[in-house]
């Protein structure tokens, strides 16, 4: 960590990047935010542990527009949006100076509530360079040990691995995070009688209060105008009016992000009510997948989208699963 | 009476899953019949009978029981109206109305003549084994 | 001022019949926009024009809605009526009430109901309908031609004698095609090769024509007026200029077993050789398959005998590129494969034969030198029996559905000349029907049975049984006689259906050009433009299209060279205005467009944009509507709805959803 | 109030493509092949043009049902529109699958410009299994519905 944050300072002081994209904390130890650190000074706030959860590479989108270039941190995961943004011109790759840093899970607070912790006011543990195998948590009723596996995000126990696939140079020990199967949970849904998917989703998706904040942070929805703000086709929705929007939104936004999404579940981690939309774009992924052949956005810049690509001898839609 | 000669029809339609309408009238069911000699009503009159809702005289004529079964007419028609079809629909519906008067193996032997061919025996097994 | 107008047709009863026009009327008056709306018994004709300029002018109408017929139809017709009064052809929307609405609908009821959704629907797109402009894009003063037979050759000698620059790509080692492989033609008996090879001259002599024989077309792109096709001319190991076509490598060549595609496979040929005697052009290729040094790389004979150094055994494939404003396919036929029909015995017996076969075995050149001869043992038949429709006329599992056309003609033709020539031959036809509409064919059919003794009996074959002697044994039947036959015969012929040449569908999915279930390409219109494609500046000639006798082969190919010549005449087309548009205020630049456009139409650019006051430069997408054909691909790619198809907009489409599920 | 299915008269959005299923429901109109009234075509250049957007909208407006009509995978008239089509309308109507929209509701389907044949047979099939299904609940704009 220090190691880090001494080579901010240099490249900043070198003046060959003139700001870094990265954290500072928050209000508590476990909600630091992203923040640009113009100066070596700034560098004070800036924390990097187990909460940055944050994928910063769609900050990379207004910061291509400044002056100079951003030393941007990117976790492995990251990575994976950062390359799908230049791919598609959205980014300048020029202009970051990509620093790879290793992670070892990142943390949500849901779930170490939903280990029966309530009233947490500080959470020790989660810094980079301890050992991450557990958390203390001070709450207002005494301290409480959790095990930083189970406290971890539900796209750590599915990580796509720690290797980076852009950065300029590489800093922090990463470490394996991968417990689970991506697809089991499309899998169980897929399973339902059409009657229990529609109940599902229907009470997942009654919740959603359109926050736009799925959207927001999502790196693939980086339109500059999204066509539910615009004119474009009659369908510009500030809230729901009823049920139908809810999946309306999240199925196009879903369909829109097909084969750009990276799967790097930031919709679900900010998603205020808990939905669990990463289900829809691993639907998406699922059947790519299986129907046109195993693909991965953002791994390799120059693989055509699955879909704006086609082969003759595709399967016709009534012979889906 | 208007109405039962109708599903007559009908009946040997769906039965043998043929639509006679189909028919071209090339006559290649009657060039490759074997039995066309002792045919009273030639094969590829038969769907005129069916067409013209005359089943009576399909069911009375003795070209029923000398067809061999052999579906050369079947295999060969180009218009896939299988003629041979329509001689199997014919009887059966002529048994049906017998009611159980079916055929029973001890009375074989004696309806049994010496010119008979071997494929007709063979044969017979379709029509009568139902 | 908007104002829209809405003119409902009757079609006689066409329309009428199954919905009340009047009360489509009733309620297209209800609908938002509408100030005006009428019906009349033929929209379309003069008087019907009329009414409508009369109401654009009248009401200042901003824009229509004819319900009529499909608006495949008269689109077009009713565009033009509103230019003509002053509106732009493009505020013109069609509600299809006859196709897909009275003609399906039985109940007047339901028709109506149905009329009126549809009218509804059509003007809610109408309201969000903007005037488009066609532009222009230039034209490529030069035709192709697919297929070197009479049907291509035929529309090159029109096209180029109009003066334009004609190349006609044949995939053999000659022009000629089918009709070169003829003896005599019918209803009048000319020698087939004496009125042929003057027509083959000809076009390799014309000095707008150009022959790229021994080639295949290997891609197409662009559009009308303005292709860019790809052409394969494949390696002949033979130099065309310096070959003088004497002749001497096919004598000498040692390979002599391939068996000849011009006579039906019923002769063997050299690995080096021409088609036939009068080939054009008159150079030999090498059959790689078969030539002796290029397998083995030891032989060498024709190079040796060459006087003219023409023998070239490095040549090489050559893919060489043009540009073409119109594009004529002319691809033929071939007679189908025989393999389902084995009752006919033809893969039993050397003397059952097809009747392209017997015109070999009839020609002076062919592998008999003209001797009506048994193939098995050589001796003159006695008696020759005749079948027709061998795969035509069929149900769709057992053959083709379609009737050949030409075998009834070619038949008496055969039985004709047989008789002439041998009298004492017995001929006997059994055919299902005769079919001879066409100027002096049924006389021609009359002669044969009349003056000739053909024996015509109406009545399929069941089969036909080769016997321990080698004779053949056919199995009848007189319908009209009531009697069934055995016909002992020594030589059987199979009028067998005829397909078009397979290479055709690979063409049609270069040309984009639609095909039907039996593989002819699908025209225009059936009635009114039989000889063009529904892409435009793709245009037909000859069998591909259905099938046809040299006659009606040659008076197409001259229809489709005047369509050719009416196109090249023009120096501008105008351009389909209903292509993409990209809102470069709010384009991300993200390329997803320009991933699945098929024309290369959208390129991007740096562009300064004023977004509410703020000036920044974005990479937006611009669209070339030169190239742009108005797929909507790029649409349905882009997730900001940024791009957008004029004259099918999204919100014009979700009116009509809107419209109809109301 | 409830409709029993021999009442019921279901909503049938077609989009078809003008170059090939447009022209088959011509034929099919002009060889007096028949299909229920329920069905409303809409025209688009190529079963490319066709915007998820469209297909939920329809949803949210009552229909029924949605079909595809496009010419045959490798005879698009713009050579390529149909594959891209295939694949968006695949992973679309997999998608509604999964939400749970009954799979019967939505289709697709090849028709060449000289299958009318096709063309009503596919609509008769279509329009009987959407009827079977009966009215459309999970993706409809109940606030229109009394």
């Amino acid at each position: 960590m220090q190691e880090l944050i001494s080579r901010l300072k240099e490249l900043l002081e070198s003046g060959s990047v003139q700001r870094v994209l990265g954290w500072k904390k928050g209000d508590f130890t476990f909600n630091p935010e992203p923040a640009y650190f113009n100066s070596a000074e700034e560098l004070s706030e800036f924390v990097y542990d187990g909460f940055c959860g944050a994928n910063l590479s769609k900050y990379m989108i207004k910061a291509s527009n400044l002056e100079g270039v951003t030393a941007v941190l990117l976790k492995p995961c990251d990575t994976y949006s950062f390359n799908q943004l230049i791919k598609e011109h959205r980014v300048i790759r020029e202009k970051a100076y990509i620093i790879g840093i290793g992670c070892k899970g990142k943390l949500s607070l849901d779930a170490i509530k939903a280990q029966g912790v309530k009233g947490i006011t500080d959470i020790k543990g989660a810094e980079i360079d301890g050992d991450c195998n557990e958390l203390k948590v001070e709450t207002l009723y005494g301290e409480k040990t959790v095990s930083y596996k189970d406290s971890m995000l539900e796209r750590c126990h599915v990580c796509k691995g720690k290797e980076h696939m852009i950065y300029d140079e590489l800093m922090l020990e990463s470490a394996d995070t991968l417990d689970a199967d991506r697809f089991t949970d499309v899998e169980i849904i897929e399973n339902l009688t059409s009657e229990d998917k529609f109940t599902y989703f229907q009470r997942e998706l009654s919740k959603c209060i359109r926050c736009n904040a799925c959207r927001n942070v999502c790196p693939a929805c980086s339109c500059r105008k999204c066509v539910f703000d615009s004119t474009k086709f009659d369908s510009e929705q500030k809230a729901n009016v009823d049920p139908f929007h809810e999946s309306m939104f999240h199925i196009i936004r879903a369909f829109h992000v097909a084969g750009r999404c990276t799967d790097c579940g930031e919709c679900s981690r900010v998603c205020p009510q808990g939905i669990p939309l990463h289900l829809f774009n691993r639907k998406f992924i699922k059947d790519i997948n299986e129907y046109y052949g195993v693909f991965q956005a953002g791994e390799d810049i120059g693989q055509t989208s699955p879909l704006t690509d086609y082969t003759l001898d595709d399967m016709e839609a009534e012979e889906r699963r | 009476m208007e109405a039962s000669k109708k599903s007559r029809s009908e009946m040997v339609k769906e039965i043998s899953g043929t639509n006679p309408l189909k028919c071209m009238k090339c006559g290649k069911c009657s060039a490759s019949c074997p039995s066309y000699e002792k045919m009273d009503i030639k094969p590829h009159q038969f769907v005129s009978y069916v067409i013209n809702e005359d089943v009576e005289s399909l069911a009375k004529c003795d070209s029923l029981w000398v067809c061999l079964s052999c579906f050369a007419c079947v295999e060969r028609c180009p218009r896939d109206v299988k003629p041979g079809k329509i001689v199997d629909a014919a009887r059966q519906i002529v048994i049906r109305e017998k009611g159980g008067s079916y055929l029973v193996p001890d009375e074989i032997p004696e309806l049994i003549d010496e010119d008979m061919p071997q494929q007709l025996l063979v044969s017979a097994f379709r029509k009568f084994r139902r | 001022m908007h104002g829209i107008g809405v003119f409902v047709c009757h079609c006689g009863s066409n329309i009428a019949a199954t919905v009340d026009v009047k009360k489509v009327v009733e309620m297209a008056k209800l609908e938002p926009g509408v100030v005006h709306a009428e019906d009349y018994q033929y929209m379309c004709s003069e008087a019907g024009q009329e009414k409508i300029a009369q109401a654009i002018k009248e009401k200042n109408l901003s824009g229509i809605v004819v319900c009529s017929c499909s608006p495949r139809m008269h689109e077009a017709t009713f565009r033009k009526c509103a230019e003509k009064a002053g509106l732009n052809p493009y505020m013109v929307e069609i509600a299809n009430l006859r196709e897909q609405c009275s003609w399906i609908h039985k109940d007047i009821e339901e028709g109506t109901e149905k009329a009126v959704i549809l009218t509804r629907a059509a003007i809610a797109k109408v309201n969000l309908n903007t005037s488009l402009e066609a532009g222009e894009s230039g034209v490529i003063k030069r035709a192709l031609v697919i297929g070197g037979g009479i049907a291509g050759i035929q529309t090159a000698l029109d096209i180029a004698d109009a003066g334009y620059e004609v190349d006609i790509v044949e995939k053999t080692p000659s022009i000629g095609g089918k009709m070169a492989q003829l003896d005599k033609t019918f209803p009048t008996l000319d020698c087939s090769a004496c009125i042929l090879t003057p027509k083959m001259v000809d076009a390799a002599a014309h000095e707008k024509i150009n022959l790229y024989t021994y080639s295949e077309v290997e891609k197409v792109s662009g559009f009308v007026g303005d292709f860019t096709v790809e052409i394969r001319k494949k390696a002949r190991y033979v130099n065309m200029d310096k070959c003088t076509g004497c002749g001497v490598c096919m004598e000498k060549c040692p390979s002599k077993k391939a068996k000849s595609e011009f006579n039906s496979g019923l002769s063997n040929r050299p690995a080096i050789y021409t088609p036939f005697a009068q080939a054009i052009p008159n150079v030999p290729v090498i059959d790689p398959t078969q030539c002796i040094k290029l397998k083995t790389g030891k032989c060498g004979v024709c190079e040796k005998f060459c006087q003219a150094g023409a023998i070239d055994y490095k040549q090489k494939d050559e893919v060489i590129t043009q540009k073409y404003g119109a594009i004529v396919v002319a691809t033929g036929f071939e007679v189908i494969k025989l393999d389902n029909y084995d009752e006919y015995a033809y893969s039993q017996s050397k003397d059952v034969i097809t009747s392209l076969e017997l015109e070999r075995i009839m020609n002076a050149a062919g592998p008999t030198k003209g001797h009506l001869e048994r193939l098995s043992d050589g001796k003159p038949p006695k008696n020759i029996v005749f079948i027709q429709c061998v795969g035509s006329r069929c149900a769709e599992n057992k053959g083709k559905s379609y009737c050949s056309k030409i075998c009834c003609m070619y038949t008496a033709k055969h039985a004709m000349l047989i008789r002439d020539k041998y009298p004492d031959v017995n001929v006997t036809v059994f055919y299902i029907d005769v079919r001879t509409p066409g100027k002096n064919f049924d006389e021609f059919y009359r002669r044969a049975v009349e003056e000739y003794g053909v024996n015509y009996v109406k009545g399929q074959v069941g089969k036909v049984a080769p016997q321990a002697d080698g004779s053949l044994l056919v199995h009848g039947v007189d319908l009209i006689d009531g009697k069934q036959l055995k016909i002992s015969a020594d030589m059987v012929v199979l009028a067998a259906a005829i397909e078009p040449n397979p290479t055709v569908r690979n063409i049609a999915t270069m040309l984009t050009a639609s095909i039907d279930t039996n593989n002819f390409l699908t025209e225009a219109h059936p009635k009114l433009r039989p000889v063009e494609s529904p892409t435009a500046g793709v245009f037909l000639s000859g069998v591909c299209q259905g099938p046809k006798d040299i006659p009606e082969t040659v008076s197409q190919a001259g229809a489709a060279a005047i369509k050719v010549v009416g196109l090249l005449a023009k120096d501008k087309l105008m351009t389909n205005p209903c292509t993409a548009k990209a809102d470069e205020l709010l384009c991300n630049g993200c390329s997803a467009c320009a991933n699945v456009c098929p024309y290369g139409a959208i390129s991007y650019e740096d562009k300064l944009i004023n977004d509410h006051g703020i000036r920044k430069t974005h990479r937006v997408a611009v669209v070339n509507s030169a190239l742009c054909q108005g797929c909507g691909a790029c649409t349905v790619a882009c997730p900001s709805g940024v791009m957008d198809l004029q004259g099918f907009s999204n919100r014009q489409i979700i009116a009509e959803v809107d419209a109809i599920c109301r | 109030m409830s409709l029993t299915n021999e009442e019921f008269r279901p909503k049938i959005v077609a989009f078809c493509c003008n170059w090939c299923s447009y022209a088959g429901a011509d034929l099919a109109g002009s060889s007096r092949l028949s299909y229920p009234a329920d069905v409303k075509i809409i025209r688009v250049p190529c079963s490319c043009r066709v915007n998820p957007m469209f297909i939920l909208r329809a949803f949210e407006k009552g229909a029924d049902g949605v079909i595809i009509c496009g010419c045959h995978p490798g005879d698009c008239h713009y050579s390529t529109g149909n594959y891209y089509a295939r694949r968006r309308m695949t992973l679309l109507f997999s998608m509604l699958d999964y939400v749970g929209i009954e799979r019967g509701r939505t289709r697709v389907e090849w028709v060449s410009a000289a299958e009318g044949v096709k063309f009503s047979q596919t609509m008769n099939e279509f329009v009987e299994t959407v009827r079977s299904l009966g009215k459309n609940v999970r993706l409809g704009d109940l606030r229109c519905k009394n």
